[in-house]
């Protein structure tokens, strides 16, 4: 299993925090599970959407595999300081 | 001394310089930069200001950011302190302050730290205007400062 | 609100950052820059320093300093102080803090207030050492400082 | 006549601060007059040493021209800051 986080205007437009979701290989294959969902899912993680992610808290990208216990995050391009 | 702080309470400017360069003599220089909230953003007049952030990886970002600056010059200390949550024009969002023995490090450390902080750190700022609630988005302005590290 | 100060007192750095943006919502950075003494100087331990200067052609000096930063930046207010008398080690010798809309544009005017003055404000350093006192040398990297802004 | 002011290391050295003299047409002849009086003033004021000057303070080079009731003075280069 691994644990999926979302932020700031994602968390809004898909109306949750956090989930549990079975493990898969890599980021991208889980943006293409969570794409599937439809609805806002495929508007939020569509191709032509600025999504910054992380696992277990380190800056990733598509590429990046995953494994049991990982920790995902999904955000907007951060706007702080 | 926590090089890092991440809080919803302000924080007193003078209390970290002096953390800084009182038990120091050896520090001849601190460059601090302020982040304020600005009553005006894209043309809208702003009311409040939430911040949110990701506990956690926050602070990791910061802590790589200040890692990478301990590399790159020669520093005696380097404070950064960032508020999440509720915001008023004027309110202080954040502070990065560098200290060194000459005041070129210190310079260049303190603007590499907000440059990075601006586009890896995990913070997102949502506005309140006269036409309800808004994301800030990310600023090009910004990315293109980061670029300049390279 | 006086832009220079001459001073034989300790300041206080919040004091002046807060004047700089508690009345203007539209500063969205204030960088300061904090000079401050030394206990080492070339490999000899200083024990105190007498700052002397030029009443009068300081203070013209560091406004035509201020008038050029305006020329070149788009500033929302800029302070400068510099004490002069005995100093002690880790004592502030000099403040400059610069406020403005965006970030890039008050470090640039705050380093190029703080390079001018090294190289063309009137003050002299006198530094007290195991050895006596003497006068300290203006050093090359100030006047390249400088020349970066031509 | 104009006032002549030194400061820091070169007040030390010559052992006065300030004093009033005749006016010249620039600096440059203020100059030769004051290494002529030998001892500590020709070394100080000798070809070698970096003395900045100012009038009427402005900084200023041994090209300057003078008026009757400027104010002259001569330094090392600045240290403070």
């Amino acid at each position: 299993m691994i644990k999926v986080l979302y932020f700031a205007r994602l968390r809004e437009e898909l109306n949750t925090g956090s989930e549990t979701m079975d493990t898969v290989p890599d980021l991208r294959s889980l943006i293409i599970d969570l794409r599937a969902r439809g609805g806002r899912w495929a508007d939020v993680f569509g191709d032509d959407q600025l999504i910054m992610m992380s696992v277990n808290q380190e800056m990733a990208d598509p590429e990046t595999s995953l494994a049991d216990g990982d920790e995902v995050a999904f955000f907007p391009p951060v706007t702080g300081g | 001394m926590n090089r890092i702080q991440i809080q919803t309470e302000p924080f007193d400017v003078t209390a970290i310089q002096n953390e800084l360069r009182m038990n120091n003599p050896s520090v001849g220089a601190v460059v601090t930069f302020l982040g304020l909230m600005r009553d005006m953003n894209e043309g809208d007049r702003v009311s409040t200001m939430y911040l949110e952030h990701y506990p956690g990886m926050t602070e990791k970002a910061l802590q790589e950011i200040l890692d990478e600056a301990d590399r790159r010059w020669d520093l005696l200390g380097v404070r950064v302190v960032h508020r999440v949550g509720e915001l008023m024009p004027t309110d202080a969002i954040v502070l990065v302050a560098v200290a060194s023995t000459h005041r070129g490090e210190a310079f260049r450390a303190c603007e590499f730290v907000i440059d990075f902080l601006k586009t890896r750190a995990p913070f997102w700022k949502k506005e309140r205007t006269g036409d309800g609630d808004r994301w800030v988005n990310a600023r090009h302005s910004d990315s293109d400062a980061e670029k300049r590290w390279e």
